[in-house]
């Protein structure tokens, strides 16, 4: 294969880093199956199919500044964004521990202050109009910052989704939309959610750049979200991004997909997984040898191991702390 | 009489009005194939076909605006929110719109349009799979919000929502899908909308109640029977507009009163029931009307302690009327 | 000027009654002024300038069939549609007899069952998905109509106007969105309302057929309707048309436009006025003589006059209605 | 000290807390040159720029939507909605986002943000221009509900409203714009949220109520004290979390209470003080509790004496207080 990502600017080790951020998401999503089948957690959302967008797109922002609204399939991205396995497994077991919510929201409803990471509810797409206020703000600051927001292509035909690009495109703001398009609102298939070709077509009607691309190539992913910020930053305004993926698990522990689609629908998309497809890049290349799988692969397990360990043992918030935090307290 | 649970009541009431009156439809998300996240319309889609078991966008404001169009048409759309905590987009179209259109047309136009809904928690559903959100609707002229406690009442009272001539909001607690059983008569039968039902006679205290508590309310009373304590419980059935003389009667009966409600307490469809009693039959009391609800904070958090700490339990219930039992 | 309704298959009669319906608007309008700077009525929302479009719409779509979900604007619209001068002037005096609420609603806010007109409310945008939903009923039904719908640009913005075309683009619903682009939102300019060229831009986002045409023209706007409503009797799915007006009156008579745009722009607006150039071009075609003006005014006027009269001298609704129809009344 | 109308406090409010705070901004329709459909940002967009009196476009959802954005970055949003009723397309905004940010956050996000909204009839403004609107909010933890009766009080509540941590639903009186005038001090103050206020001490009859009704308890008390009746009247000034300590003295205070709302009787904010009084003093109370409010119809019609049936009228006021002092 070509090499695609020196003329990107990644090194070798950038693309390793890349993918092991992939893999780490894929390997959490396939631990928490795990653990929810042996009773260990009671619900599972997941990320398969949707990483290698999260994480290409990630590595075209500046994530010491900017700001980003996930939803939650967006493992790759909350781990890109400095987002540690063990705090992703404080919220999956839903402990006191965990930054996002202490326990309080539904594992994958992300939020960390700290990193610049807006905190998510569950009505979908709610989380667009919060990034156009960021990078309003931003602006009215002076403050040369990318907000960037991401969304499944079921939640774009929310109202939200039109008001909050609508509004970033009058005021030209520096937002990134992101859809993930994959394939599926739970069981409502793309024919029966919208007539167009593509939900990046959308953005002619708010005056922004659009742009459809590979959601399981995470350099395309960059690609596209690079040329975005870079618009941005260079007062460009919003742009709408759409990623081409694939739902490869059911929509979440409680569904079952064998209701509204075939074994072989998702065995062909399997195919174009974007983990393994980026793998095989990366050894083709010669980058990721046999020896420096095995090793990520380890290591990732072994993070993986400690940190369910440690999440499992962690303690639930003390059941009175229900009573705080309704309001500002001041201690 | 065949022993079904709350969740088939809902089924078989959809199926049944589909059967009856071909402007009978549904709309929703997931509500085809799927047969909807609960299965409340599982096999509909099989039954009847996707012209009218239909497959929406993710849009509630269109899912409820689209259905007001087509009840002005003449059908008689039946819309599926697929929480009630997700009916909040659709706000403006179910109080500006669908309440008030009669009205505003001087009773030209009208809206026979059912908003099934599933509310409550004790499912692990975190801050936005286990709200109650009655009260949000419950002052507002022109809806009617319907809110049933038994497999029983789920069938009769969803099939007078769809044949209601005006918008329903018809409210389905998601943990009595599979919890609650009962018997079903097996010829057909539709109960009246507006009407406060006596699910048991008592002579010390009332309990006043709906949904998911009114179990619990039975449950507690049945208990309490032992230590000679002897309960009333009213199941408003109907939280809007109030069945005012019959929660008056109720009220008067025992002249100690216990409401009931898993929203959150200030607020809540039960403060309008208090202001009721207060405003009607003071005199009649004889001990402070007592509410018993959830904290106010946002409900309800998805740990497990956390959200056992927020949920109404069947305990605090029964605590609370022997308390009043013995004021 | 050169016969271009012949090619339209119009009759030198078919565009005389289209002008004079256009005309009664306008007088309509004139009038109501009047009766508010006289103290008579509380308050008159317009149409004046965009009569043209609304009745150049109105004939291309089957008025003895077809349902229309008209805005407040749309006095062009519900007269094609078969209200009634005396009617409108009952409206705007709020008396028991208008049909359209009995005075329950504001001027303006049409409504009529006999006439296949939806009740319009307040807040803007919510009759949209209110056509999507007549035309997906009349299409399980069997029933061959086309649903028709109009609204402002500024209310293009709302979430509603998204879901609604989304809806329609999806199920191939025989609705037609018409946008009366009168380019300002109260006193929001189009710069502030959104970032595309043109509203019809949204189509595309939709899967659906999208034109712009010129808003002063009854012709250009009786062409645009028929094709989408040929689309529609056809069952290839709605369109989303914008007609390019200009808002020749204040917002209201509670507005003052010379607060937010100058006396000039409104001039030059007025030179394109769809009333002032589409009685030029009968004129030149000598359709429009003189003495059928002097006619045709004499007529309005009259109608106007007797109208006014009546309206003026009806009753209120009595008090004690107020308690009716919140819901149904048996008998 | 100053007299100026209740609007003029508004702007006042505004203007001063732009000055102090940089982060202060408004948004919403028509805010800029035109100053607002009422006038409230009148001259600001003159002094402070278009950067910080954004006109938005037509799309309340996302107004609150960005302003929650904003807010989260660290700035004071203050959103208006144009008009009350036009808040409902904002609905989950504010009750799923705005109003729950911290809690689900666990204190780590929060939303400082002002949603200002003029509500109210009286001004022939027909069914969608008249509404009262805070019981639809009014039993959400999360969010405060702030409805001021007097300049005096607009003024610093608007200004403690801006500079809370939290969101804020500061609905102001329409028809009080222009109608109400009262003094003002010319140095700055704040008042606190979440107090109710007695605006006047008495001792047969305890009026509770808010907004333009405060004004017509105090005309009616102004009238009855000639008769010999006393009144006290109670402006909540909060309706949401109410300040329950007050309520209950003042109903204790004389025993006999009228509780006066302009909203539809049934669920309305009131409701929640009768059911807080008959909870918590039931047994000192002489008469039942006495409710006024708009009938259980869509608010309002537009045409004059339709519009004078819904509304609440003074003498209304007045009369209910002398039936309980009478009782
Ligand atoms: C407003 C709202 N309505 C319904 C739901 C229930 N729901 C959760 S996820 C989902 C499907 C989302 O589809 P999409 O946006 O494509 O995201 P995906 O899950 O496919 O990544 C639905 C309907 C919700 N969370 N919010
Ligand atoms: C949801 C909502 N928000 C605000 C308003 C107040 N309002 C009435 S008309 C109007 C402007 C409408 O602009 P546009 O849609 O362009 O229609 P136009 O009046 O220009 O014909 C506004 C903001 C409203 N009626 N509804
Ligand atoms: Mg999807
Ligand atoms: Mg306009």
């Amino acid at each position: 294969m070509e090499n695609r990502h020196q003329a990107l600017g990644f090194s070798d080790q950038d693309v390793l880093k890349m993918y092991e951020i992939m893999l780490t998401a894929r390997r959490i999503d396939e631990r928490l199956w795990l653990l929810n089948r042996a009773g260990k957690i009671p619900f599972v959302v997941s990320c398969q199919g949707q990483e290698a967008a999260q994480v290409g797109a990630a590595f075209a922002l500046n994530r010491e500044k900017d700001y980003v609204a996930p939803y939650y399939r967006d493992f790759g991205l909350v781990l890109a964004w400095g987002m540690t396995v063990r705090e992703m497994m404080l919220n999956n077991f839903a402990k006191a521990e965990d930054p996002n919510s202490g326990g309080r929201q539904m594992p994958g409803h992300f939020g960390y202050r700290k990193l610049r990471m807006l905190t998510h509810s569950s009505p979908v797409t709610t989380q667009n109009p919060h990034a156009v206020g960021i990078a309003l703000a931003a602006k009215l600051r002076g403050d040369d910052i990318v907000s960037f927001v991401t969304f499944g292509e079921g939640s774009s035909n929310q109202g939200d989704f039109h008001e909050a690009a609508n509004f970033a495109g009058v005021h030209k703001l520096p937002v990134i939309f992101m859809c993930e398009n994959n394939h599926y609102a739970i069981s409502v298939s793309l024919k029966q959610q919208f007539a167009c070709d593509h939900i990046s077509d959308r953005a002619k009607g708010y005056g922004m750049f659009g742009k459809t691309f590979d959601g399981n190539d995470p350099l395309a992913a960059y690609e596209a979200v690079k040329e975005a910020a870079d618009r941005a930053h260079r007062g460009e305004g919003p742009s709408l991004l759409e990623a081409d993926c694939y739902r490869l698990t059911p929509h979440t522990s409680d569904d079952n997909d064998m209701t509204y689609r075939t074994k072989e629908e998702v065995a062909t998309a399997k195919k174009h997984d974007g983990v393994m497809t980026f793998a095989d890049y990366l050894r083709s290349l010669g980058i990721l040898t046999e020896e420096k799988e095995k090793e990520m692969e380890e290591r990732i397990r072994k993070d993986i191991d400690e940190s369910t360990d440690y999440a499992e043992k962690a303690a639930f918030a003390d059941p009175e702390s229900v009573f705080r935090y309704v309001y500002e307290e001041k201690d | 009489m065949a022993v079904i649970s709350y969740i088939e009541a809902i089924t078989q009431a959809l199926k049944e009005e589909m059967e009856r009156d071909e402007n009978v439809f549904i709309m929703g998300e997931d509500v085809g194939k799927r047969g909807g996240v609960f299965q409340a319309t599982k096999g509909l889609y099989e039954e009847f076909g996707q012209k009218r078991v239909i497959d929406t966008p993710l849009a509630e404001s269109a899912i409820v605006g689209v259905g007001i169009g087509a009840a002005m048409y003449g059908m008689r759309p039946v819309a599926e929110m697929q929480f009630a905590d997700f009916m909040l987009p659709a706000t403006n179209q179910i109080i500006s719109e669908a309440a008030k259109t009669r009205y505003r047309s001087n009773n030209d136009w009208s809206v026979p349009l059912t908003i099934r809904a599933p509310y409550g928690g004790g499912v692990h559903g975190g801050l936005y799979h286990s709200q109650s959100m009655e009260a949000i609707f419950a002052n507002v002229p022109g809806l009617k919000i319907v809110m049933p406690s038994t497999p029983y009442d789920v069938k009769g009272l969803l099939k007078a929502s769809i044949r209601d001539p005006d918008p329903v909001i018809f409210f389905e607690h998601k943990r009595a899908y599979r919890l609650i059983k009962g018997e079903v008569p097996d010829e057909e039968y539709v109960l009246p909308i507006g009407k406060a039902d006596v699910k048991r006679e008592g002579e010390d205290v009332t309990v006043i109640t709906y949904g998911l508590a009114v179990h619990f309310a039975l449950q507690a009373a049945e208990k309490l029977a032992a230590e000679g304590i002897s309960t009333h419980v009213l199941d408003l059935q109907t939280v809007y507009p109030l069945d005012k003389e019959t929660v008056i009667e109720a009220a008067r009966k025992t002249g100690k009163v216990l409401l009931v409600t898993e929203d959150t307490k200030e607020g809540s469809v039960i403060s309008e029931v208090a202001a009721t009693i207060a405003e009607n039959c003071l005199f009649d009391l004889d001990a402070p009307i007592r509410r018993l609800a959830a904290p106010d904070v946002p409900p309800m958090p998805y740990a497990a302690p956390l959200e056992k700490t927020c949920m109404l339990q069947p305990d605090q219930v029964e605590h609370a009327i022997r308390e009043l039992a013995e004021f």
